[in-house]
């Protein structure tokens, strides 16, 4: 199965949304509202263009488009198409079509709607590239991009503490994930050499043959558990229900959520069927499952019900995933597709309700049947699928999955438990979404309550009956879609043969009507189910949601802490930690390498010479103990007119000259601030203080001496020197080499050091002659960017 | 410090070192001194000039402010040293026009330029800080 | 030659052949800033003509740099001995695709800086001298990027450092002097060391060209050992300190956020990456061995720079304060490619200063910005900017993405570029846990990016605005920024983080060359010394 | 030749550093001056010493009529001593504005920057 190379109209595809992103504010200005009719053309015909893949795709064939993004890296933009993509990318294509006219209807006439449209856009775009990505790197961008966009359209409505926490929430847990992810990525990269996904899919085993399967698996699953919101990691997909209904629609239905389910599948062939896999999965996803439902029944609010619902069903197909039963993976597709459908209908029909009634809490709302017809009927009809009843494409996910449970052998019987349990609950939420606002008494709601315009009922109408025509037709759905994404889970083609109504009685046909039973049940004793989650979690009083704000605040906290205790304002710490590691460096590499000097002979300085390194020393020692500003004076000037001696006792007049000169302008200068900065040189520094600078000071004393012996006791290479002894005079026209070394050999140095010259002077003049301006609040001023005009001083 | 002897002497001590300053500048390609040297030496009789007659009589007396002589002095290194251009030689090689005066051999180079430079640049900025210094202690 | 000379064989001591004019470039960015910086200052007093002269020259400058890139990417490796002496015997400026690419990135940083600081420096400053600054602090910058001789890049040192001082007490806040005790006292022990350990390298090899040392070094029966070792590991401390790897990076959060904000912006561009520069140069260039030797050491560094970076990000209120551990994070990325070594990593870091130049510039004119139109740098006392401007808050958002490393943003590429070599690299000790660290030190800093824009920007006012509304001061009509000066630059280094980020080829090209340029040596070597070298 | 000034320099960076690690702005200034002329001659001895010729040309000659003292360190430590006097000067005279405008000499004081009662950013989202 090597896939066929196809021209570059579907990469094209993947941007068009992007370009949408940018048009949908000027249209929106334009259009207002309306503009969502022209808008959802974009995604209508990225939605054309990826059915006509449908037919050769359920043939077995492949195709790949590519574009040199980053070639020096290996990183192409590139596209991988097959059974599972091309699923994916009908459903973020086609529900977005009508996501973006429901989001039309919804926020029409809200300020930011055009703003709102680029949002959805931009991810729409990021879920596209997501799903065909093929190389790794590039799908990994996308992947990350989904992340960014989500946090954007989570806290859409910025103005509220709570979206954006959920936004941040969001942000941090899928981009921590990704960050996994990424090191998973990059693993895989460096270890198999291979960068495209297709090719690795071509030779399955390649990564369980590097001996990092380990760590890569878990990495993956690290990003792909935290987008998936797998228990620990669901909270914030409830929380994510902040932003506006068309966003939960889109993002909680067939997009972000399932992004880790889709790269569970896509790495089912290359990292599944081992014993971690096929241990840790459904671990993760039975447990999510079980948790998601039971909190779903304790909510009360439509939207929030259905997001717990989510999380379940992620933790359904997470679970069945983690089989590796064939029978199970093609449960999972056909669940992924009618959850897809029934979820994304039912936010919308949830958004709907909100939106017309003014609530969409379950206790407030009731009768709405007549007012709100047409939704009504979608719900009914999405709900139906959602409970797993004929004939309804829920009802043909749920036999096959059974089928594929009861199959299973290793742990066959705990996972259909769970599954049971789990669409029985699921079935109690789908009864409780359709039936409490419609059915019942009418109740007054904040807004009187009537149909929607087109734009919003459009979208749910679509998606429930889809639902509902794709049982009917069950086998053309298994041989165009399931067939085709089953056999890029199971890396091999796959033709299956699918019915709506079971032809015999089986266990799976049994297992529904228990699920069945086991669902009417709990519905009737829902309050009594609902408050009892609610003591059960009240008496735990913790949960990860929680555990996110102790994260946030614990690391804030620490952060402060700690950096207060590194950095901790005291410039002698700094100098003591700097001049600790000079001496460090300075002895240990002696030390350590055995480069240490041979026992210096006594040199055969003359007298005088003796005597000006004495007074040197006495000039040092002065400087050390001088208690009053005059002797500090006096003993500095006496120290560097020794070194001009010193300098001078070499056959360096220059320097000596200089030297003597700099050192008079010190002293003048030191003399001339002196008086002013009064200051009692005494040195206060306690004995344990001054014994351990001592040591310090002694250690950089000692580790710079052993050095220069080591190095003076070497032969020198005098290979410059000689150059500018032979040509100074020859060529320079100059007798006084030092000289002609400044002004031509080495001139550029002058340059650079005049350049320091010129701007010490301006520096000092900045300095004395710019007036500081009182503080405004006390201590720590505010220089802003356009502060006041400062006063001259002169 | 400022006594009348002090007064009526520094003008003379510090022509006489700015003079002498010169001769150190120029004499440095061949013997010891150069432009810093010499740029150090006169600013030192900047500085005793303005502490005996106050900093406003110095500033009175070089025209231009101290940073702008010392700007003046980066600029003139800078292009001393892109004359070579011309001459499709590298950056900083040096030119030399040399004639002679009655007997008198005068070198004009690009190097002497350059020194004259770094003595502008010294003069002005250490005079600068001097000056500035003193007029702080004056008020 | 005039007859009092001798006669001497001038191709023994100089190089006779013409000079390209277009060799001219390699001082040219030097050269244009200190004429400039000199001009500026003889033309102090004029207060209105300094922006024009300043950013004229800054634009020259870009040119002059782009057009040096240009050359180096043609010819290979360029290099000029000044005063047309044989190397090593003159002062060689010797410009490889690394020096040639830092030098045009900053020089566009400076550009930039130019350009906001007609905005937010008033008279005074313009007065005092922030255009000489600037433009002699862009000398020493692309001086050290350029020069090919250890005690001349000492020399670019400390012209960068003293027009650092300058800027950074322009304007004479009390806070100002006190961040500039620090910076300067720590920056000058720094600089010291440097010299120290350049003084001492004379003393082993005689000679102070860059190329003529690596040829020495090589030649070295044990390159990592003896005296060569404490020179190295000075180095290793200098550079440290001058690119604020903790824990010498003190000076760094004690005074980046006290002077103007153009100056801080600026700084934070530039001044760190020269110490990151400085360290390829001499570690991967001319001690190769010392590196392999310090590699764990540097690895270290490296992780706990990130991470302590990151922490501090976190711990700030001040945004500026804030920016400045940031930066300090991306130096721990930038030393991590200099702890492994190999082309790749070498190249990520490469590109990572690139990019950590433009980005930490772009933040702190953004956070100036946000000054402008909150009235504080303070998050409590902020909020309510994605309604005051919402263009403005998009910058935000990508810069604050960028610096966090999310694609698809410039900070991205070099991530996991580093990362990859990090996991690759199977001697260093710390491999894993430097591309770990690479990676965690990402996610803190996303979370201090994204506090940042809740606080300041989603939120409806500043600390205390009730929940869901907005502060009145928010509904005020924003102050009029004046116009271009402003916004001119962010937009351009904010569309320069985008581009890098889409079109990500160009740069990895090019660290990947200044990558094999530093790591294999002979190109270098060759420029200078020619066939026989 | 040179073992007597080796010494001699260590005893200067021993004496340069304990006044840098004091508190006092004015004694780390003395410090610093101490460290610029430790540094310098540290660089001319790694040039070797040579006793009291200078690297100057004769009149008569082309080159030198001796060996003499290596020049290049001269040079560069020329440069070095106007490097360090600059920047002495800078922080002399910013030591002084400090004290002026801070009214403290003792560098722990200084906490205008990073004040000592620093709170922990804003909690809550």
């Amino acid at each position: 199965m090597t896939p066929a190379l196809i021209d570059d109209t579907t990469l094209y595809a993947v941007l068009a949304p992007f370009a949408a992103a940018v048009v949908a504010p000027v249209l929106t200005r334009w259009f207002k509202h309306n503009a969502a009719w022209p808008l959802a053309i974009v995604p209508g015909l990225i939605f054309l263009h990826f059915t006509g893949f449908i037919g050769p795709v359920s043939h077995g064939e492949t195709f790949v488009a590519a574009k040199a993004w980053a070639p020096s890296y290996g990183v192409n933009f590139s596209v991988y198409v097959d059974g599972l993509s091309t699923l994916f990318a009908l459903l973020i294509s086609g529900i977005g079509t009508f996501i973006i006219l429901y989001a039309g209807g919804y926020l029409k006439g809200h300020p930011q709607q055009g703003r709102f449209f680029s949002f959805l856009f931009l991810f729409m775009g990021s879920m596209l590239g997501l799903v065909l990505g093929n190389n790794l790197i590039s799908l990994f961008i996308f992947w990350e991009l989904t992340s960014i966009t989500s946090f954007l359209l989570i806290g859409f409505d910025n103005l509220r503490a709570a979206s954006r926490r959920a936004a941040l929430q969001a942000l941090v847990v899928t981009g921590g994930g990704g960050l996994a992810l990424l090191a998973g990525f990059i693993l895989i990269i460096s270890a198999t050499g291979e960068i495209e996904m297709s090719v690795l899919l071509g030779s399955p085993d390649i990564i369980k043959d590097t001996g990092l399967y380990l760590p890569i698996f878990l990495l993956v699953l690290g990003g792909a558990f935290t987008k998936s919101a797998q228990f620990p990691f669901h909270f914030w997909l409830p929380n994510a229900m902040e932003a506006p209904t068309p966003v939960s629609a889109y993002l909680h239905s067939a997009t972000m959520v399932k992004a880790g389910v889709y790269l569970l599948m896509r790495m089912h062939p290359l990292l599944g069927e081992t014993a971690l896999w096929t241990t840790v999965l459904p671990l993760f996803g039975g447990v999510t499952l079980i948790v998601g439902t039971l909190l779903a029944v304790r909510q009360t609010d439509l939207k929030l019900m259905l997001a717990y619902t989510t999380v379940a069903s992620l933790g359904l197909l997470v679970m069945l995933v983690g089989t590796s039963h064939e029978k199970a993976l093609e449960g999972a597709v056909l669940y992924l597709l009618a959850h897809s459908l029934f979820k994304g209908c039912l936010f919308m029909v949830a958004g709907t309700i909100d939106h017309e009634a003014g609530t969409r809490d379950i206790t407030r709302l009731g009768g709405l049947r007549s007012a709100m017809p047409i939704t009504f009927a979608a719900a009914c009809l999405a709900s139906l699928s959602m409970a797993g009843l004929p004939p309804f494409i829920g009802f043909v996910a749920k036999e096959v999955l059974y089928y594929g449970t009861w199959g299973w052998l290793e742990l066959g019987l705990a996972v259909t438990v769970t599954a049971v349990i789990g669409n029985a609950l699921m079935l109690v939420i789908a009864a409780a979404v359709a039936i409490k606002p419609f059915f019942g008494p009418k109740v007054e709601t904040p807004k009187h309550a009537h149909e929607g315009p087109v734009l919003l009922f459009a979208g749910p109408v679509f998606l429930s009956v889809t639902g509902l025509g794709l049982a009917l037709i069950a086998h053309t759905t298994g041989e165009l879609f399931v067939g085709p994404t089953l056999s890029s889970l199971v890396g091999e083609f796959k033709q299956i043969d699918l019915h709506l109504w079971p032809t015999k009685i089986n266990a799976p046909l049994i297992l529904s009507l228990i699920t069945i039973g086991l669902g009417v049940a709990l519905f009737t004793q829902l309050d009594r189910l609902r408050s009892l989650v609610g003591a059960v979690l009240a008496a735990i009083g913790w949960g990860p949601d929680k555990g996110f704000d102790q994260f946030v605040c614990g690391i804030v906290g620490f952060s402060g802490w700690l950096t207060r205790k590194l950095q901790n304002g005291k410039m002698q710490t700094y100098m003591m930690l700097i001049f600790i590691f000079t001496a460090v460096a300075v002895l240990l590499p002696g030390f350590m390498t055995g480069s240490l000097p041979a026992w210096p002979k006594l040199p055969d300085y003359r007298f005088y010479e003796w005597g000006i390194l004495f007074i040197a020393v006495l000039g040092l020692i002065a400087v050390l103990i001088a208690k009053t500003r005059l002797t500090a004076i006096v003993s500095l000037g006496i120290q560097g007119f020794a070194v001009a001696l010193i300098f001078m006792m070499f056959g360096a007049p220059d320097l000596s000259f200089t030297q003597f000169m700099v050192e008079t302008l010190s002293v003048v200068i030191l003399a001339l601030v002196m008086t002013r900065l009064n200051l009692s040189p005494s040195d206060h520094r306690p004995a344990p203080a001054a014994f351990l600078t001592g040591v310090v000071a002694v250690a950089v004393g000692l580790g710079l001496t052993l050095t220069l012996l080591a190095i003076t006791q070497q032969p020198f290479d005098s290979r410059l020197s000689d150059f500018f002894a032979q040509y100074s005079r020859a060529i320079a026209h100059g007798r006084n080499i030092v000289n002609v070394i400044i002004v031509d050999f080495r001139g550029f140095d002058t340059l650079g050091e005049i350049a320091v010259v010129v701007l010490t002077g301006l520096c000092v003049l900045a300095l004395i002659r710019v007036r500081t301006k009182p503080d405004k609040d006390g201590g720590m001023s505010d220089p802003g960017p356009s502060q006041p005009q400062k006063v001259e001083a002169s | 410090m400022r006594t009348i002897i002090f007064r009526t002497i520094a003008p003379y001590l510090s022509a006489l070192m700015v003079l002498f300053s010169v001769f150190v500048l120029l004499r440095g390609h061949n013997e010891p001194g150069g432009g810093f040297i010499g740029g150090l030496i006169a600013a030192s009789a900047l500085a005793i000039y303005g502490i005996a007659c106050g900093v406003a009589s110095v500033r009175r007396a070089i025209v231009f402010h101290p940073m702008g002589v010392s700007g003046f002095g980066l600029f003139m290194a800078a292009l001393a040293g892109m004359l070579s251009f011309f001459k499709d030689q590298a950056f900083m090689t040096s030119q030399w026009l040399i004639f002679h005066v009655s007997d008198v051999e005068v070198a004009l180079s690009t190097p002497l330029v350059f020194d004259i430079g770094v003595y502008l640049v010294v003069v002005g900025a250490i005079g600068s800080i001097a000056l500035a210094l003193e007029e702080r202690e004056a008020d | 030659m005039a007859g009092s000379s001798v006669s001497v064989d001038l191709s023994q001591a100089m190089a006779t052949a013409p000079v390209a004019a277009g060799d001219w470039l390699v001082v040219a960015p030097s050269l244009i800033t200190m004429l400039g910086g000199a001009l500026c200052l003889m033309l102090r007093k004029n207060t209105d003509l300094q922006p024009k002269l300043g950013i004229a020259f800054l634009g020259a400058l870009v040119l002059a740099s782009l057009t040096l890139l240009v050359r180096v990417l043609d010819h290979g490796v360029i290099t000029m001995v000044m005063g047309s002496w044989l190397p090593p015997f003159g002062i060689a400026f010797t410009v490889d695709a690394l020096g040639a690419t830092l030098s045009f990135i900053g020089s566009i940083v400076a550009f930039c800086g130019g350009l906001f600081g007609a905005a937010s420096v008033d008279s005074t400053g313009r007065r005092y001298g922030f255009y000489p600054f600037l433009l002699l602090l862009m000398t020493g910058v692309c001086g050290a990027f350029l020069t090919g001789d250890v005690f001349n890049l000492y020399v670019w040192f400390e012209v960068l450092l003293i027009s650092s001082y300058g800027l950074l007490v322009l304007g004479n806040d009390r806070i100002q002097l006190d961040g500039a005790v620090k910076y300067g006292v720590l920056n000058l022990v720094g600089t010291n060391l440097f010299l120290i350990a350049t003084g001492l390298l004379y003393g082993i090899f005689g000679t102070l060209n860059m190329a003529d040392i690596s040829l020495k070094v090589a030649a070295l029966d044990n390159p990592a050992s003896g005296t060569l070792a404490t020179v190295a590991a000075l180095y290793f401390l200098a550079f440290a300190m001058k690119a604020a790897a903790f824990p010498v990076n003190f000076w760094l959060p004690a005074s980046y956020h006290t002077p103007n904000v153009v100056v801080s912006a600026v700084f934070a561009g530039l001044l760190t990456k020269v110490g990151v520069y400085a360290l390829i140069r001499v570690f991967v260039l001319i001690l190769p061995a010392s590196r392999d030797h310090l590699a764990d050491l540097i690895a270290l560094v490296a992780i706990v720079t990130l991470i302590t970076g990151a922490i501090g990000a976190l711990a700030q209120s001040e945004v500026r304060r804030l920016l400045g551990y940031v930066v300090i994070a991306g130096i721990g990325s930038m030393l991590a490619g200099v702890a492994v070594g190999s082309t790749l990593a070498i190249s990520g870091a490469i590109f990572y200063a690139v990019h950590s130049i433009v980005v930490m510039t772009a933040l702190y004119m953004a956070a100036g910005v946000m000054h402008m139109l909150g009235g504080s740098y303070d998050l409590r006392k902020l909020g309510g900017l994605y309604r005051k401007n919402v263009a403005f808050a998009g910058v935000f958002l990508v810069l604050g993405f960028a610096v966090s490393g999310l694609p698809p943003f410039s900070g991205f590429w070099p991530k996991i570029m580093l990362v990859d070599a990090a996991f690759r690299d199977d001697e260093l000790r710390f491999g894993t846990a430097l591309g770990a660290a690479i990676l965690v030190s990402g996610f803190l800093t996303t979370l201090a990016m994204g506090r940042v824009w809740i606080f300041a920007f989603w939120r409806g006012g500043p600390e205390g605005t009730p929940d869901g509304q907005t502060a009145d001061a928010v509904e005020v009509e924003a102050p009029q920024l004046s116009g271009g000066a402003v916004w001119l630059p962010l937009g351009i280094l904010t569309a320069l983080v985008v581009y890098f980020g889409l079109q990500p080829e160009w740069m990895i090209e090019l660290a990947t060359q200044g990558a094999s340029g530093v790591d294999q040596p002979f190109g270098y070597q060759r420029s200078v010394f020619g066939e026989q070298g | 030749m040179e073992s007597g000034v080796v010494i001699l320099i260590g005893l200067f960076f021993t004496v340069a550093v304990y006044l840098m690690l004091s508190k006092q702005l004015v004694r780390i200034l003395l410090g610093i001056a101490i460290l610029g002329n430790a540094v310098n001659m540290l660089i001319f001895t790694n040039g070797r010493l040579t006793r009291e010729v200078p690297p100057l040309i004769p009149e008569n000659l082309y080159t030198p009529a001796t060996a003499t003292a290596n020049p290049l360190p001269q040079a560069l430590v020329l440069t070095a001593i106007v490097i360090s006097f600059s920047f002495f000067a800078f922080l002399l005279v910013l030591a002084f504005r400090a004290y002026q405008e801070l009214g403290t000499d003792e560098v722990n004081s200084m906490r205008i920057a990073e004040p000592e009662h620093d709170q922990n950013p804003p909690q809550g989202y």
